[in-house]
């Protein structure tokens, strides 16, 4: 199967070769068709740029270092990745100027492991068809179920409209507006463990969160998390810590984290996707993004730079914290 | 520029002159209306209580074939816009009601208050301007003084209706100037003509549009002209006397002025 | 390794009679750093001070513990004490343990149980101190009021005559403001003219003041003592030294077609003119607008006429660039456009006026010489109808929630002279409420009723409707509860007032506040009323809030006196407990400065040296004159790279460690 | 043979946060009216209430506190004009964290406390310490503090 | 204030979506409003009784037949109060009790004439009966 579209493909050799840009920002392959890592490609190594339906990450991040480097960087960035981006340049870590957004249409990611998981081993290639993920495997072809196999940050996509770009690959595709895929379900997982006895909610948490064995891979990918030092990472803090000493730490920790993307998380789902533990991850962001919508109004980091974020805006009629005792017991 | 146009009862039957020179002036300038198909009365009054549901269906049903034929909705009757305005801004921001007028009519995707609705004239001045009428029309009324009345429905409550300053609005006046006359401004060109408690007693509506029609004789206009076939009938019915306008739609003088009467 | 001193007070039987202090002193004598306790009978007389002080010396502390009464007490004492030992006042921790402890317990082993911690916790933040200096900044001995009205006036006039330089810009071509086009004041009818203008020449000709009108504030830089601005002046086409103030070319001018903005446009003015007879500095303006010569090149006829050759038609913009130690905001108001109010038939009918209008009406120097006539046909109005609370009080979105304060004590003036002048005139007056707090207001409102026969209805007006030449005014008197029709000549609307607009770009300049009906915010709404959050910034009359003139100029002294406190120090010495951002963790993102509410923070680009690596980077950059130590920066960063000084991160955890033992 | 410590009655650890501008003041207004509360509550002195970091709070908790508590000057009489509206909204998004992943929610508190307010403050911190009392030990906490 | 009565207060209020304690009680409905003169009961009064759960009074009176619907009491309220949604609201717990109809469709020819619109009568019936 194609690895790259020859129109995104010849578009990134164009910007090199016209001089806008002379780095491009997309995939490479691994040792598996769907072991695929965001890599900078220059003039010389385009021929192994790819982009198909396995390149899931987040690129915004890179883009803080490759943009303060010199020269101009050409960044295939999906519609959700845009939303990291507008965040990222509205705390001023990206040089907008070093950086030309090249929008890429998107239909969802595949996950691999999900495949996996329903039997299709072996796997060569896949490819989206409308509902459908057509499979080549070394057993053979195989279809299945787009939704079975999407990653889970996938299943609530903000929609396919890119928030910034310098240019779309594919202009006929851009939807006028961006309409959420499954509409409100975002927040079904939340829901659920809102509706749980206090009790069942910490066994949960206790059941999860004891298995974070402490990677920071969620922190390494996650756009928000850019701090050139985190205070996990710095003694003079006081509350560095590489390995846990305690139960509590883990809880410190993504709390912690959780706290400080507050209102700055634009919900891309890359800590999830990334926890060799399979925390979920996301569930802790959207809550937040989840209070902040009913209690503040509601708020997409990313989507406009120029909205006050909701932890750095007040009115003087928000709700008091005793909200969260009157909500009463779930 | 396709409409999706909604009538109403009154237009087919009393008031089919509004209906008749709208449908030939929209031609002469351009613009297709089409027929929903199987509309029903719309009530004519909006259901102001947040319980009824039921009162607000037909409208949504209009409102939800427009939204199917992916073109916005036009009305006509003042009464019609107002209800259908109003309940589209029902469906649009009122949770509770959008949820139960879905659930009582089991539509093939949910309304959730997607379709524009279009006064006649807001489409006369956004969508075709006022200018072009002005340069479309074949015998200017010149010499004709005419007064606008607007009533009631078009204008409140400001905040959904949209529709123009409810206390000094231009759109009527801006048309007659379009259509070559000169409007006269009578200040109760927005207060209540007697409305349906004419029914019941005729002496409220005798008052009401009787200050209408002297205002507007006071000041020497020859014609009034409404949206309203109920504000029609009841300054019609009290225009009597020497010197007293005469009532007409604003689409009979503006076929008149674009030659299609 | 610090070398800390615990010094524990019995406040007589105050703490003594609940806490076992030497117990207190001997169980905190093994903790970190702690070299010497002892423990006395008034740490803060002088026998304890000096016990402290050659504690300090003779065991070589670095820091001292005072355990005893509130800091909110003593703190300041405990300091100045150590200093005087040669220790930076900054290495001084107090445990509350009279306060906080011996007066509200009554059980002796758990008082001095929570006595040792609360020392425990004071000695592990002391340990994490560091001395710290108060930073020190120069104070220009200059002041720039924003704003020529009468509050301006009133600032700029007390900060002269306390002997500091003060310059004035206003917008328009005269200072004078809105109280400049009132006829009479209440309650004492006075003229307003007859007060004010003695002040507008005094501004004039103070040595100290320096006024520049037809001038607009463009930039402003820097912080409290240390203000630069920018000046525009607008050009005149006028040379202010030659021009005698004859007036001839505003005689000669044919152009009359711009209506007149100091008689509220029920006259026109011509394209050169002087905006009142007192106007100051007397000398005209050409509006480039309405100047046949600036528009087409023909024309010149004020050119010709003018003796003094004063008139320049090659004049340019200038900017003029000033430093101030202290701004104040005086920007004044205007009545809201009546746009949302066409029931009351403004738009189409001459004869509803506001009633700054009718001011100009009833004013010996307005359009009709002072004569109230009609505007429509130049007669006298027999009937008049006052409508109050136009705009004021709503909160429909029409108008503002508001109430504008000054509405009900003009009305009643207006009313009683006009029945006083016109004794044949009936006069009602609408109002929802007559609100007349003040000193000889109510008095003055009856006097209105009692005295001058002024039909005060309680009740609304919905329509006002023009019919052969007279309005009908159709309302409701909710006395006698029924709806009352009034033939009226006169209709005048009381309308609500709001900042003028162009305080919304000076606040943003000024860093200061506006609030949501862009009034500017006051530091505190008690305490801090004539100061703005952000420090040198001050607030001066209506720009604040509605007022009256009254306590436009008592605010205005007060703003003035705030000014010349601050401009009488040759230094500012700031507050040491400010934040500080570590440039090699800042990420430079901002969010610190969206929640600082001083505008304290600021975003350079400097090269850092990150463990051997070289680069410029975006970082946050901490104002010490202007922080005043919230702290609300520190929490927001994400990176920890802002902290407080004297509330550190660490410290404040230490402290939790402290207690969590 | 020692007797069990569970005969003891428990006293909970409760650590307040006060803003040095209010409710340290209403603080010490409480203790000069000789208004009592319970020695359980230490107070820690902050210039405002948005100085109180998230981090502080679960510090606390996994140092051993049952309860913690932030006092901070009523909405609209910030000595800093805003920093209570800001630690207003953090604390909500925290609690509600806190709430979210089963701690119970009443171990966690916001009042505002004016300096005037001396009785505001005792009553407060007597109702708050009988609360965490009433709860017992932290025991959801204390898991997570894998405590024997 | 019978229970009763409490509970048609309430049911007034929930229905028709007003907050009377918004009413700063400045009277610019009654000002405002064309039909004053035919009713008993003026829009600020229907304001304050449903307040006072005075719900009874009002579902007596006529004032509740003489309401043109023109919303002017709405749009000019400066505290957006609507008093005109609390008419229709007392108006419908009358006609909604069985038999209450104000307006019986056997009364109907004889106020109709030729010239008369439906839009009337289809008003007239929608206001005035169940």
């Amino acid at each position: 199967m194609q690895r790259i579209n020859d129109d995104v493909l010849n578009k990134c050799r164009d910007l090199i070769e016209n001089g806008t840009c002379d780095r491009v920002l997309a995939w490479e392959e691994g040792e598996f068709c769907y072991d695929v890592t965001p890599a900078v490609f220059t003039g010389d190594t385009l021929g192994k740029m790819i982009y198909d339906d396995f390149c899931a990450a987040n690129q915004s991040k890179y883009l803080i270092d490759e943009s303060h480097k010199e020269g101009r960087i050409a960044a295939l960035l999906k519609p959700c990745d845009t939303y990291s981006f507008n965040q990222l340049l509205k705390e001023n870590r990206i040089k907008r100027e070093n950086v030309y957004v090249l929008g890429v249409p998107c239909d969802g990611k595949i996950d691999a492991e999900k495949a996996r998981g329903l039997g299709i081993k072996g796997i060569l290639g896949a490819e989206i068809d409308g509902d459908t993920v057509a499979f080549e495997t070394i057993y053979g072809k195989k279809t299945c179920s787009k939704k079975d196999v999407l990653h889970e940050k996938c299943l609530s996509c903000k929609g396919k409209k890119h928030m910034i770009f310098d240019e779309l690959t594919d202009p006929e595709k851009e939807p006028e507006t961006a309409v959420p895929e499954n509409g409100t379900s975002r927040f079904d997982g939340v829901s659920k463990l809102e509706n749980m006895t206090a009790e069942e909610r910490f066994r949960f948490w206790r059941g999860e969160l004891s298995r974070c064995i402490r990677c920071n891979a969620c922190r390494n990918v996650c756009p928000a998390c850019s701090c050139r030092q985190c205070v996990f990472d710095n003694p003079a803090s006081g509350v560095s810590s590489k390995a846990n000493t305690n139960d509590f730490e883990e809880n410190l920790y993504h709390i912690i984290r959780a706290f400080h993307v507050a209102g700055r998380c634009t919900d891309c789902g890359e800590c999830t996707r990334v926890c060799p533990e399979n925390i979920p991850l996301h569930l802790l962001n959207r809550k937040f993004i989840k209070d902040i919508n009913e209690l503040y109004g509601e708020y997409q980091a990313g989507y406009d730079t120029a909205l006050d974020a909701p932890l750095t805006s007040y009115t003087k009629q928000d709700a008091e914290p005793g909200i969260v005792h009157e909500r009463g017991v779930r | 520029m396709t409409y999706s146009y909604y009538p109403g009862c009154t237009l087919k039957t009393k008031a089919k002159d509004l209906d008749r020179y709208a449908r030939l002036s929209a031609e002469a300038l351009g613009v297709t209306l089409e027929e929903i198909e199987d509309w029903q009365c719309c009530g004519a009054v909006y259901p102001m209580a947040l319980d009824e549901i039921a009162t607000k269906l037909s409208a949504v049903r209009a409102l939800d074939s427009a939204k199917r034929s992916g073109r916005d909705l036009l009305t006509l009757c003042s009464a019609c816009h107002h209800v259908i305005k109003r309940v589209n801004n029902d469906m649009l921001t009122n949770d509770d009601i959008r949820l139960k007028a879905n659930n009582y009519l089991k539509l093939d995707s949910v309304y959730a208050g997607e379709t524009k609705v279009v006064h006649y004239l807001e489409m006369l001045r956004d969508t075709v301007g006022f200018d072009k009428i002005r340069a479309a029309v074949k015998n200017p009324l010149k010499g004709r003084r005419i007064a606008a009345y607007y009533g009631c429905l078009l204008l409140r409550p400001a905040g959904v209706m949209q529709f123009d300053n409810p206390e000094n609005p231009t759109i009527l006046e801006d048309f007659i100037k379009a259509i070559g006359a000169e409007p006269v401004i009578t200040p109760y060109r927005n207060e209540c003509c007697g409305g349906y408690t004419v029914l019941e007693d005729k002496k409220i509506a005798e008052r009401r549009s009787g200050m209408v029609i002297g205002s507007a004789a006071a000041k020497g206009a020859d014609t009034v002209i409404t949206a309203c076939p109920l504000c029609l009938y009841n300054l019609e019915a009290n225009a009597h006397g020497e010197g007293a306008p005469v009532v007409k739609y604003f689409t009979e003088l503006l076929a008149e002025a674009l030659g299609v009467k | 390794m610090q070398r800390i001193g615990v010094f524990v007070c019995w406040c007589g039987s105050n703490i003594a009679g609940t806490v076992d202090v030497e117990k207190v002193a001997s169980s905190v004598a093994g903790e970190p750093g702690v070299v010497f306790t002892t423990n006395y009978q008034y740490m803060c007389s002088e026998g304890g001070q000096g016990m402290i002080r050659r504690a300090i010396k003779e065991h070589g502390l670095t820091g001292i513990v005072v355990c005893s009464c509130s800091p909110r007490m003593h703190e300041a004492t405990f300091r100045k004490t150590a200093q005087a030992a040669g220790l930076n006042p900054y290495m001084v921790e107090i445990a509350n343990i009279r306060e906080q402890c011996s007066w509200i317990h009554k059980d002796k082993d758990e008082g001095t149980e929570k006595a040792v911690i609360l020392a425990k916790a004071a000695i592990a933040k002391l340990n994490l101190n560091k001395p710290l200096t108060a930073g020190e900044s120069n104070v220009t001995k200059r002041a720039l009021v924003i704003g020529g009205g009468i509050a301006g006036i009133q600032t700029a006039l007390d900060i002269a005559d306390a002997g500091y330089e003060v310059d004035i810009v206003e917008k328009s071509p005269t200072i004078g403001g809105r109280m400049a086009q009132l006829d009479k004041t209440f309650p004492t009818l006075d003229c307003a003219a007859c007060i004010l203008t003695p002040k507008m020449v005094d501004a004039a000709a103070s040595d100290k003041i320096n006024l520049y009108t037809y001038s607009e504030v463009e930039a402003v830089s820097g912080f409290v003592g240390n203000f630069k601005v920018k000046i525009k002046k607008k050009p005149r086409y006028v040379n202010s030294e030659l021009c005698s103030g004859c007036g001839v070319c505003t005689e000669k001018c044919p152009s009359r077609k711009a209506p007149n903005e100091f008689n509220m446009g029920l006259n026109n003015r011509g394209a050169i003119y002087i905006p009142f007879a007192q106007a100051i500095p007397n000398v005209p303006v050409i509006d480039p607008e309405q100047c046949i010569k600036l528009k087409t090149g023909k024309c010149g006829l004020c050119e010709k006429n003018c003796t003094a050759k004063a008139i320049d038609f090659t004049q340019k913009e200038e900017i003029i660039e000033r430093e101030y130690g202290a701004i104040v905001a005086a920007t004044g108001y205007r009545p809201i456009s009546l746009e949302n109010f066409d029931e009351f038939g403004y738009a189409h009918n001459k004869d509803v006026i506001t009633s700054l209008e009718l001011e100009r009406l009833m004013n010996a120097a307005g359009p009709t010489k002072g004569v109230l006539l009609r505007p429509s046909d130049g007669e006298h109005p027999h009937e008049i109808v006052f409508i109050q609370c136009v705009g004021s009080r709503d909160t429909s979105g029409c108008g503002k929630p508001y109430c504008s304060k000054i509405c009900c004590m003009y009305t009643a003036k207006h009313a009683m002279m006009i029945r006083d002048k016109y004794p044949d005139t009936k006069v009602h007056v609408f109002y929802i409420d007559v609100r007349t707090p003040g000193k000889n207001f109510d008095e003055f409102y009856r006097r209105a009723v009692e005295e001058y026969g002024v039909d005060y209805i309680k009740g609304m007006v919905g329509k006002v409707a023009e019919k052969d030449g007279k309005l009908l005014v159709q309302g409701s008197d909710l006395i006698s509860n029924e709806q009352v029709h009034i033939e009226a000549d006169l209709v005048v609307l009381a309308a609500a007032i709001e900042p003028d607009p162009s305080v919304r770009n000076i606040a943003t300049m000024l860093t200061a506040s506006i609030d949501t009906n862009n009034f500017l915010t006051e530091a505190h709404p008690k305490l801090r009323p004539v100061e703005s959050p952000t420090a040198g910034v001050f607030l001066s009359g209506v720009c604040q809030g509605p007022k009256d003139i009254p306590e436009t100029v008592a605010q205005a002294s007060a703003a003035a006196a705030k000014v010349i406190g601050l401009l009488s120090k040759d230094k500012l010495t700031g507050n040491p407990c400010v934040a500080h951002s570590d440039e090699l963790l800042c990420n430079g993102c901002s969010q610190c400065a969206c929640v600082c509410p001083y505008g304290a923070i600021d975003y350079i680009d400097k090269e850092v040296n990150d463990h051997g690596k070289r680069e410029v980077r975006r970082i946050a950059s901490v104002n010490e004159a202007v922080c005043q130590g919230c702290g609300a920066c520190t929490v927001t960063c994400p990176s920890g790279a802002m902290d407080l000084k004297g509330f550190t991160t660490r410290q404040i955890m230490a402290e939790v460690d402290a207690i969590c033992r | 043979m020692q007797v069990n410590d569970t005969n003891k009655e428990f006293r909970p650890l409760i650590v307040a946060f006060c803003c040095n501008w209010c409710s340290y003041a209403g603080a010490d207004l409480a203790g000069s009216s000789r208004l009592s509360y319970p020695a359980d509550v230490k107070i820690i002195r902050v210039p405002c209430s948005c100085r109180v970091n998230p981090m502080f709070i679960l510090r606390a908790f996994q140092r051993g506190a049952d309860g913690v508590i932030i006092a901070g000057c009523h909405p609209g009489d910030c000595h800093y004009t805003s920093g209570n509206y800001f630690a207003r909204r953090r604390m909500t998004l925290l609690f509600s964290m806190l709430d979210y992943l089963g701690i119970e929610r009443e171990r966690t508190r916001v009042e505002w406390i004016s300096a005037a307010e001396g009785a505001k403050f005792s009553a407060t911190m007597n109702e708050f310490a009988e609360t965490i009392s009433r709860l017992g030990e932290n025991r959801r906490l204390e898991d997570l503090r894998c405590k024997e | 204030m019978t229970v009763n009565e409490k509970e048609l207060a309430e049911r007034v209020i929930e229905i028709s979506g007003v907050n009377t304690r918004k009413c700063m009680k400045c009277g610019k409905c009654s000002g405002t409003c064309p039909s004053y003169d035919e009713m008993e009961y003026h829009p600020h009064q229907f304001v304050s009784m449903v307040e006072k759960g005075q719900i009874k009074k009002l579902m007596e009176s006529k004032s509740l037949w003489t309401c043109l619907s023109c919303f002017a009491c709405i749009e000019r309220c400066p505290r957006s109060v609507e008093p005109a949604k609390l008419i229709e609201a007392v108006r419908l717990c009358v006609i909604r009790q069985q038999g209450a109809n104000h307006m019986k469709a056997c009364s109907v020819p004889d106020s109709i004439d030729e010239n008369m619109p439906q839009q009337a009568i289809v008003s007239a019936f929608r206001k005035y009966s169940k």
